[in-house]
């Protein structure tokens, strides 16, 4: 991806991320991080991964936001009201915060070959990435995926039950 | 026999009584915790007696440690079901529910299903089949612990462990990720093979990603400073649920911990900074489960801190990585730890129903209104402090040992302190039962005849495990 | 007769079960300290010293890789002390109450303390060595908590903290002392590890400080001043056998320890550790000596005593040559019965009086003929008279002091340490006289004018110790001649 | 192996033992039990004075590389002190019978009687220092035990405790000394040191140093300065005790004890010197304070302190002989002036202050006169028992030490006064007290013991008697000068006396410094309370609140207290968690990643 | 052209946000969105990976498949997540965290 394009959508993607948390409407928060999957989702294709990227926009902007959304909207979440700050935790938490980034920013620039380009790949194998990912699920990773299917049980069968007005 | 089937049938277990839960409305739900205490016990013995041949399955591996670990999860969920039986009068107060068994067959079958994951946990040595399977266990202990949603407390520990626990789910990932990056693995094996070629300028970012790993694998152990979850969350909880944190997730947060610092041996620049990380955990996580505890009146969170506590004494064995036994301190620490906490548990369950309340004080006089269950506790908590010719001892014993003789004379120094602490504050219970007389209720505590068994028999394996150290010897082999 | 070795122990713990399990509480103890007694004694008198060595051993090897095993075995030393240990276990069952609430609990309690230490005295192997003694804690801890007196829950918190505190401190030092063999060589056998020391194997920089954890470890279950605070108060407030057991017999353990272990399994780091031993057994003799002075209740002077006396048995152990060191063994021996006595009666004075304070107390002596004769012969024994076994052997640790110097030169550290105990004999006659003094000499107040004697029916055991006591005073060569070969081989 | 010594050694303790285990209930017998015991060691001590010296041990303990040994050592030293033990020692027990007899702890009495003629006969018999040392101890318990017969009269009790403790500070020197000698020869047999002691070239110091400690073993049991205290006071025992204990034999036990060794003293003239001027002054001192007492016990005692600092400087002038003798005549009439003493107190229902008395030569003649028999030979009289023996010293103490003899005659002088005085005021003149009226001799079986240790304190003394008794004493001839002056100073001290106190209804002369013995107990006493009992609140201070509070609790405060700040962490907030958390996982990072 | 430096200081800045919104937001579902930012992260740091190792001219799909778990779990987790809120919210009236405090010491 092109440098320009790269950057805008960094941009777009940190700055509804930041919207969500400086954002004190509940609603607003969570349209910010609609968006900011957006821009997650296009650095996604920009990285050649197509299909994570269309899932990223069906399952996270699609399903868990709405989820999101709605749960909101069915507790009728107000705007947070202004409240005087707790200068400490506020202190402490930007503290703790500025010091890891710069941990980060360490880290990050201490990655040996980042700095060159991404090796180029081919793009005409024949199947595209779906088929790849799909491939590797269904053979490499068959176990972790029953074992997934597992958790989707117990977090479904755990939100019925937490959720549900009167158990039966 | 393929070994991966255990994990099918506990979890074939777990959905078939969710389904049995769901169609027979008039079934009395404590058949549901008996079938599946059974279903466990089956699995346990097939586990014990058959023979299982070397995984071929990537990421998932069958040695000792892992066997182990899975019998340790079956055992600790059986006990966790039969402390279930117990506490369902409490559920039942506590759940919403327009049938008086709402909820109850849900609250006897998730543990199964929970149990599966923790086994899966004793087997992965993939990061993927390691993030999944914790993620299994976390996922069902957030119902788990949240379970009894009329009761605030409950929910706000379910709140708590919810927010935390992502938390410390986000950090574990974001380690995952540095790992892989660098290492172009996620299979530890794998990882371990390719250390030594890791560039040097590399490994600041591998260590990073390790470090989060251990801050993520923290949580689930409870190491101080990721630990603040834990007493709040404990008391909160269902107080079978509490023993299932405190023994089922612990120890697979261990078995991780361990199998993660062991494929970080091949790299020693990497393993030395590792183990002096889980050096500084260990003593923090000592002073902290140790000194908090002093001061404590409410046994439950008595147990939370001890818990931390006793989680210090294994980081110290898993900071001794390099001496001869420390797997097998690990291991019989645990085992130990198994046996004394469910048994405290088993007792506080049914004292709290009888006694409404599970301070310290509620304990008062315990040896008048049921000398059985006071001396077993005697004996849980003179376990848990260590006294010898118990199992807690033979515990202790070995960490100190490996401690010594990898030279962590820190951490020595600290638990030397620590373990007297824990003489205080584990007595605190005992002279509660024994010195004071009872302040509220004088009548006598009935015992249901399983729970009478079970406690017995912690009561003389606590016994075995402290007087034939080759029990706990024999562990891994 | 291998079984004998096992009774001493099982006897009282045997019994303990049984009691829980509803046995008549008074007569299944007892029962169970005679067959202690009996078993001991049998392994006493038949100890061949000629033969020397470990006699009587059995073991069962538990976990071979770390050769660890359950050795049981006796030499001339802990036959003594599995003798005294089943004797004041015997008396001490007797002298418990006879109608207590919770009988059982108590009986059982009592029985488990005495079993833990015939136990630990038993055991030729590390792990059940330091295990057997801390069996004694936690019922330690019960009774001093339910069945105490005066300040009891402070006094229980303290001994039981402060020893297991003492006893984890010890845990690393034996731990030390088993890493520091070389790989292949490793064993918890006691008899094994001595048999090494000849190979210079403890030796080095690391066995100073294996030694000083063990010193501080062992000095803390004995009292080693300045780590000794628990024990005055925690006697004081114990029930009787209690403070019986723990003072007379468990609190010998740890100079046990220091005799089988630490001093011949490392003599150079013991060496280097002269001057902090010495220094410290002079704060036990003189400070708490001092102390002990301005106690002005019976039970608070005979715990401080009782700090007191183990500086001569530290001293005699410092001294590391054989006449020190016999002398501290039958010191240990000798202590024991006496200050076992001691508890007994100022049990039985309390419960006729219910005070053991001197302002209250007074001219006894002639309400209580039996049992001021019976204290009388305790405290002659307690501040060393001969005749009495303590003097015998406080005797021979002054002679192994002295072995130490230079003919003719100035003195050294043990020579001056002696001159402090010598001047402590001073100091525990002022304290024990002035005690017998005011509870039975003088006027008697009216109050006490109907206090009933104690009967030689309820007091026999303590005539039983005091006989121990002066039997091995005139013929301290019975104790010595058995002790003396597994001693010999280490020092002369 | 002679066995005699055996029986004589412990068929008191075997009547000691017999009276305590079966005969306590019955009083008679046990006495009789007690006086056949010494009768026994009598006969055989008869038997033995004749046998050739021997020297005869067993080990009592032994450890290869060291023994204890037990055994006797029969010399002429032993075979004296052997006679005069159970010779007085029968004559008293005999006398108890009827002094004691309406006393309720007579079995008692009994049985610490014999047991201390055990363990008196024991430090005769010893042949090394151990065995000496530990009868040395034993006479100190059994003299503990008959000072406190009485024991609910607080003063006894307090005597009793008193004089337990001061022989124990003395027993620390012994002991001491012991261990030195010891450490310097390696052994403790006499025989061997005899021999042995001078030829090691110990240091002077070292030597001096030694031979000191075991004096004080000396200082302690014959009460010499400063360590006498206790004497006077154990006068609360009952009378015959004080008699045979606490004047003829116990305490001249360290006299004795010094003549044995006398080779440790040989060789060190500053030792000597030491024991010399120890021995005067004590002497001087008791004299002095005898003159004003008026409890008749009392004045007896301090006349006791007086002849043994008398027998004490005899050694510091280096005649051991000379004081062993002395200390040979001095049992007889001591022995009688005290059981005299007690004849007078029983008659007068124990009434023991002198000025309640007088006019008793008619009531009780036998006393009377047996009384001043022994007050003559105290005093000195020609040809009295004392006489010949004080002579012995005067004439050794001028020979060597011009200034100790002239302290020494000044002495004798005071002692003569002194006696004379108490002989006046208690028998003399008109009966004092209503008890003094009604007095009436003593019962036979008390009377007998009176003349027969009245023969003795006449001819004791005599050279050919001497000789019988001290065929080791070197012939030197009277010394006339001394023998002169002797005689004067006794007939200015009966003269003083007699002309002072005849006829006195009270003490006409006062002197307060006497009468209160210098102030040394009260020295004592505050000495005591500011340095032992100072030292030991000091000490249970330091204990309680500085170790125990300050340390043990202070830690173990500490560590509760931070138990309870680090609860404040867990302040139930969910996001100071979080914020805890990350900061864990910084401070963790940074730790790991850049310092370590 | 973007390198793997910037992508993954973007994903390191997505992260630090999200923990910056835990840190600093009280009202819980934000925190759990802020949670999910996280999560998402590092998800754009394993693309960025998986972009990174090619294999065979491929990106490497082992780490693209964790992120499809990834998202799978980080789903479950939120249906979880919000049923307790939602319980809490019945049971409390709030979602703020200060609310939460009646467990403590």
């Amino acid at each position: 991806m092109p440098a320009p394009l790269f950057w805008i959508f960094v941009i777009f993607m940190l700055f509804f991320g930041v919207m969500v948390v400086v954002n004190r409407s509940p609603v607003a928060s969570a349209m910010s991080l609609v968006v900011c999957f957006l821009g997650l989702a296009a650095l996604y294709i920009s990285l050649d991964a197509f299909f994570l990227g269309v899932i990223q926009i069906l399952v996270y902007a699609g399903a868990v936001m709405v989820l999101f959304l709605f749960i909101i909207m069915l507790l009728d979440l107000k705007a947070e009201q202004r409240r005087r700050f707790n200068l400490i935790a506020m202190f402490g938490g930007i503290v703790v915060v500025v010091l890891f980034v710069k941990v980060l920013v360490d880290v990050c620039y201490g990655f040996q070959g980042g700095n060159a380009v991404f090796p180029a790949i081919s793009h005409n194998v024949g199947h595209g990435d779906t088929w790849q990912v799909g491939m590797a699920l269904f053979q490499q990773y068959k176990l972790p995926l029953q074992m997934i299917g597992a958790l989707v049980v117990v977090a479904s069968v755990g939100a019925v039950l937490l959720s549900k007005r009167e158990l039966k | 026999m393929s070994p991966i089937l255990l994990e099918l049938i506990v979890l074939a277990l777990g959905l078939g009584l969710l389904l049995i839960e769901s169609f027979a409305d008039r079934l009395n739900r404590n058949i549901i915790a008996i079938i599946g205490i059974i279903g466990l016990a089956c699995v346990f013995l097939l586990l014990q007696f058959g023979s299982f041949p070397a995984s071929e399955v990537a990421g998932y591996t069958q040695d000792k440690a892992a066997l182990f670990f899975k019998k340790f999860a079956l055992i600790t969920t059986i006990i966790v079901l039969i402390m279930s039986i117990d506490y369902s009068d409490t559920v039942r107060k506590f759940v919403h529910g327009i049938t008086p068994q709402a909820g109850i067959g849900e609250f006897y079958s998730l543990p199964i299903l929970t149990c599966a994951g923790l086994m899966w946990m004793a087997s992965a040595t993939d990061f993927v089949i390691i993030f999944i399977s914790l993620e299994l266990v976390t996922v069902s202990f957030y119902t788990l612990v949240a379970f009894t949603r009329r009761n605030p407390a409950s929910l706000e520990a379910g709140a708590k462990y919810l927010i935390l626990g992502a938390l410390s789910t986000g950090f574990f990932v974001y380690g995952i990720t540095w790992i892989y990056g660098i290492t172009q693995n996620t299979n530890l094996t794998s990882i371990a093979k390719v250390l030594p070629s890791i560039p040097v300028s590399n490994q600041t970012g591998l260590l990073f990603g390790a470090m989060l790993v251990i801050v993520g694998l923290g949580f689930k152990v409870a190491a101080a400073p990721f630990q603040f979850w834990v007493p709040d969350v404990y008391q909160g909880a269902p107080t079978p649920i509490t023993a299932f944190l405190s023994v089922g997730s612990k120890a697979a947060g261990f078995i991780v911990l361990l199998r993660v610092l062991e494929a970080f041996q091949s790299l020693p620049a990497i393993e030395s900074k590792l183990s002096f990380a889980i050096v500084l955990l260990a003593a923090a996580t000592l002073v902290y489960g140790n000194l908090a505890a002093l001061p404590q009146t409410n046994f439950k969170r008595l147990l939370a801190y001890s818990s931390i506590g006793h989680a210090g004494y294994l980081l110290m064995a898993v900071a001794s990585f390099g001496a001869l036994d420390a797997g097998l301190a690990v291991v019989v620490y645990l085992a130990a730890y198994l046996l004394m906490t469910l048994l405290s548990f088993i007792v506080l369950i049914i004292v709290a129903k009888n006694s409404e309340g599970d301070d310290i004080t509620h304990f008062n006089g315990l040896s008048k209104r049921s000398p059985f269950l006071a001396f077993s506790l005697l004996i849980a908590m003179a376990s848990l402090a260590g006294v010898p010719l118990t199992a807690g001892f033979l515990g202790k014993f070995l960490v100190f040992k490996v401690a010594f003789e990898s030279q962590q004379f820190l951490l020595i120094v600290v638990a030397i302190v620590t373990v007297g602490c824990g003489f205080y504050y584990y007595l605190k219970v005992v002279r509660a039962m024994y010195w004071q007389t009872t302040t509220g209720t004088q009548t006598a505590i009935p015992v249901s005849l399983l729970s009478t068994i079970t406690i017995g028999a912690l009561v003389v394996l606590i016994f075995l495990f402290g007087i034939f150290p080759q029990l706990g010897a024999g562990l891994l082999s | 007769m291998n079984v004998l070795v096992h009774l001493t122990y099982l006897g009282p713990l045997v019994a303990a079960i049984l009691i829980l399990f509803g046995f008549a509480p008074r007569r299944t103890a007892i029962t169970g300290a005679v067959v202690g007694l009996i078993s001991s004694l049998i392994l006493f008198l038949g100890y061949d010293h000629a033969a020397g060595g470990y006699q009587f051993t059995s073991a069962l090897a538990l976990v071979p890789a770390w050769d660890l095993k359950f050795y049981v075995g006796v030499d001339g030393l802990n036959a003594t002390m599995l003798f005294l240990t089943s004797l004041v276990a015997l008396a001490a069952a007797w002298m418990s109450p006879r109608t207590e609430e919770n009988l059982h609990r108590y009986m059982a309690c009592v029985m488990a303390i005495a079993a833990g230490a015939a136990g630990a005295f038993a055991s030729l192997d590390l792990f059940f060595f330091y295990a057997f003694h801390e069996l004694a804690l936690i019922p330690t801890f019960l009774m001093i908590g339910i069945w105490g007196s005066g300040n009891r829950q402070a006094a229980a918190w303290k001994i039981t903290i402060y020893l297991s505190i003492g006893s984890i401190i010890l845990l690393v030092g034996l731990i030390g002392l088993y890493l520091m063999v070389p790989d292949k060589d490793r064993t918890f056998d006691i008899v094994k590890l001595q048999a090494m020391a000849a190979h210079a194997v403890f030796t080095g920089p690391s066995a100073n400080w294996v030694f000083l954890l063990m010193l501080f470890g062992f000095g803390t279950l004995v009292s080693l001043f300045p780590f000794h605070t628990w024990a005055p108060q925690a006697y004081a407030a114990a029930p009787v056998p209690v403070a019986m057991l723990h003072a007379g017999v468990l609190k010998k353990f740890g100079l046990y320890g220091l005799l089988r272990l630490t001093l011949p399994l490392m003599p150079e780091a013991a060496h280097n550790f002269t001057w902090l031993l010495l220094t410290l057994l002079v704060g036990n003799i003189i400070f708490v000596g001092l102390a002990t002075i301005n106690q002005k209740q019976l039970d608070l002077t005979l715990g401080y005593s009782s700090v007191m006396h183990m500086g001569y048995i530290f001293l005699g152990l410092a001294t590391t040559n054989l006449i020190g060191v016999d002398g501290a063994a039958l010191l240990m021996l000798a202590h024991g019965l006496s200050i076992a006595a001691l508890f007994a009666i100022s049990g039985e004075l309390r419960k006729q009086t219910g005070t053991l304070d001197y302002r209250d107390l007074g001219g006894l002596a002639k309400s209580m003929p039996l049992l001021s004769f019976l204290f009388g012969l305790a405290l002659y024994a307690s501040i060393g008279l001969p005749g009495f076994a303590n003097f015998a052997s406080e005797l021979l640790v002054f002679f192994g002091a002295f072995k130490t110097a230079t003919p003719g030169a100035a003195f050294n550290g043990y020579q001056i340490a002696t001159v402090c105990a010598l001047w402590g004999l001073v100091i525990s006659a002022v304290y024990m006289l002035r005690a017998y003094r005011s509870i039975f000499f003088g006027d008697r107040p009216s109050r006490w004018a109907n206090v009933k004697d104690v009967t030689l029916g309820l007091g026999w055991p303590v005539v039983l110790l005091l006989a121990g006591l002066i039997v091995f005073g005139f013929a301290p060569q019975a104790v010595l001649q058995k002790i003396e070969p597994g001693m010999a081989l280490f020092w002369k | 192996m002679n066995s005699a010594p055996w029986i004589i050694l412990f068929s008191p303790l075997l009547a000691a033992a017999v009276i305590v285990i079966a005969t306590q209930p019955f009083k008679k017998l046990s006495s009789y039990v007690s006086v056949a015991a010494v009768a026994v060691s009598l006969l055989f001590a008869l038997t033995v004075f004749g046998s050739p010296d021997q020297d005869v041990s067993f080990n009592w303990i032994d450890l290869g590389v060291f023994q204890v040994r037990i055994g006797y050592l029969i010399d002429g030293f032993s075979k004296m002190m052997l006679l005069v033990v159970t010779g007085v020692g029968f004559l008293i027990h005999v006398y108890s019978i009827g002094y004691m007899h309406d006393d309720r702890g007579r079995s008692r009495y009994f049985a610490g009687l014999s047991l201390f003629m055990f363990s008196m006969l024991g430090i005769v018999l010893a042949n090394n220092f151990i065995m000496m040392f530990i009868f040395w101890e034993l006479v100190g318990v059994s003299s503990y035990i008959l000072i406190g017969h009485w024991f609910e009269r607080s003063s006894a009790a307090d005597a009793a405790n008193k004089a337990l403790i001061v022989n124990r500070i003395g027993d620390f020197g012994f002991m001491l000394g012991i261990l030195m000698v010891w450490s310097a020869s390696g052994t403790v047999m006499f025989g061997e040191l005899t021999s042995k002691w001078s030829t090691l070239g110990l240091g002077a110091g070292y030597a001096t140093i030694a031979a000191l400690m075991i004096f004080c073993g000396a200082v302690g049991k014959s009460a010499q300065f400063p360590l006498h205290v206790w004497l006077p006071d154990a006068m609360e025992g009952p009378t015959p005790v004080s008699a045979l204990i606490h004047a003829a034999t116990m305490v001249a036990a360290g006299v004795y004890m010094l003549a044995r060794v006398y080779f440790l003293f040989a060789g060190s003239a500053a030792a000597l010197a030491v024991v010399l001027w120890i021995g005067v002054f004590t002497s001087l001192l008791a004299a002095l304070m005898a003159t004003q007492q008026s409890d008749i016990k009392r004045v007896l005692a301090y006349s006791t302190l007086s002849q043994l600092g008398l027998m004490v400087s005899a050694v510091g002038l280096g005649v051991p002989v000379s004081a062993l003798f002395h200390l040979f005549t001095h049992a007889f009439f001591k022995a009688l002036l005290f059981l005299g003493a007690g004849s007078v107190i029983h008659s007068l229902h124990n009434e023991q202050n002198m000025w309640q008395m007088g006019g008793l030569q008619k009531k009780m003649p036998l006393t009377f006169w047996t009384f001043l028999i022994a007050t003559l030979a105290l005093s000195g009289c020609p040809p009295l028992a004392g006489f010949w023996s004080k002579d012995g010293i005067v004439a050794a103490a001028f020979e060597h030490n011009a200034a100790a003899g002239l302290v020494i005659t000044v002495i004798n002088f005071f002692t003569a006064f002194y006696m004379m005085r108490l002989f006046v005021v208690a028998f003399l003149g008109s009966a004092r007290s209503e008890a003094a009226e009604h007095a009436h001799e003593s019962p036979p079986v008390m009377a007998v013991p009176l003349v027969l240790l009245a023969i003795p304190s006449l001819i004791a003394g005599f050279p050919p008697v001497e000789h019988i008794f001290f065929p080791m004493a070197e012939e030197a001839g009277p010394s006339i000068p001394a023998m002169l002056v002797s005689v004067a100073v006794f007939i200015a001290g009966i003269g003083a006396g007699f002309v002072l106190y005849r006829g006195k209804n009270s003490d006409p002369v006062s002197i307060p410094l006497f009468a209160n013995r210098f102030y040394i107990d009260q020295f004592y006493s505050v000495l005591v309370k500011w340095t032992q009992d100072a030292l030991a609140g000091v000490a249970a201070f330091v204990d309680r609140w500085i170790i125990d509070g300050g340390l043990v609790r202070g830690l173990g405060g500490t560590t509760w207290g931070f138990g309870f700040a680090l609860r404040f962490l867990q302040i139930g907030n969910l996001q100071a968690y979080a914020f805890l958390f990350g900061f864990g996982v910084v401070l963790l990072l940074y730790l790991i990643l850049f310092a370590a | 052209m973007a390198t793997l430096n910037d992508y993954l200081l973007a994903s390191g800045l997505l992260f630090t946000v999200g923990f910056a919104g835990v840190l600093l937001r009280r009202n819980i579902i934000i925190i759990f969105m802020a949670l999910e930012l996280m999560l998402n992260a590092a998800n754009l740091s394993l693309v960025g990976f998986s972009r990174f190792h090619t294999q065979a001219g491929l990106p490497d799909y082992n780490a693209q498949v964790l992120v499809f778990f990834i998202i799978t779990v980080a789903a479950a987790e939120v249906a979880v997540g919000l049923a307790v809120i939602v319980a809490l919210f019945r049971a409390k009236q709030t979602t703020h965290i200060e609310n939460l405090n009646s467990l403590k010491f």
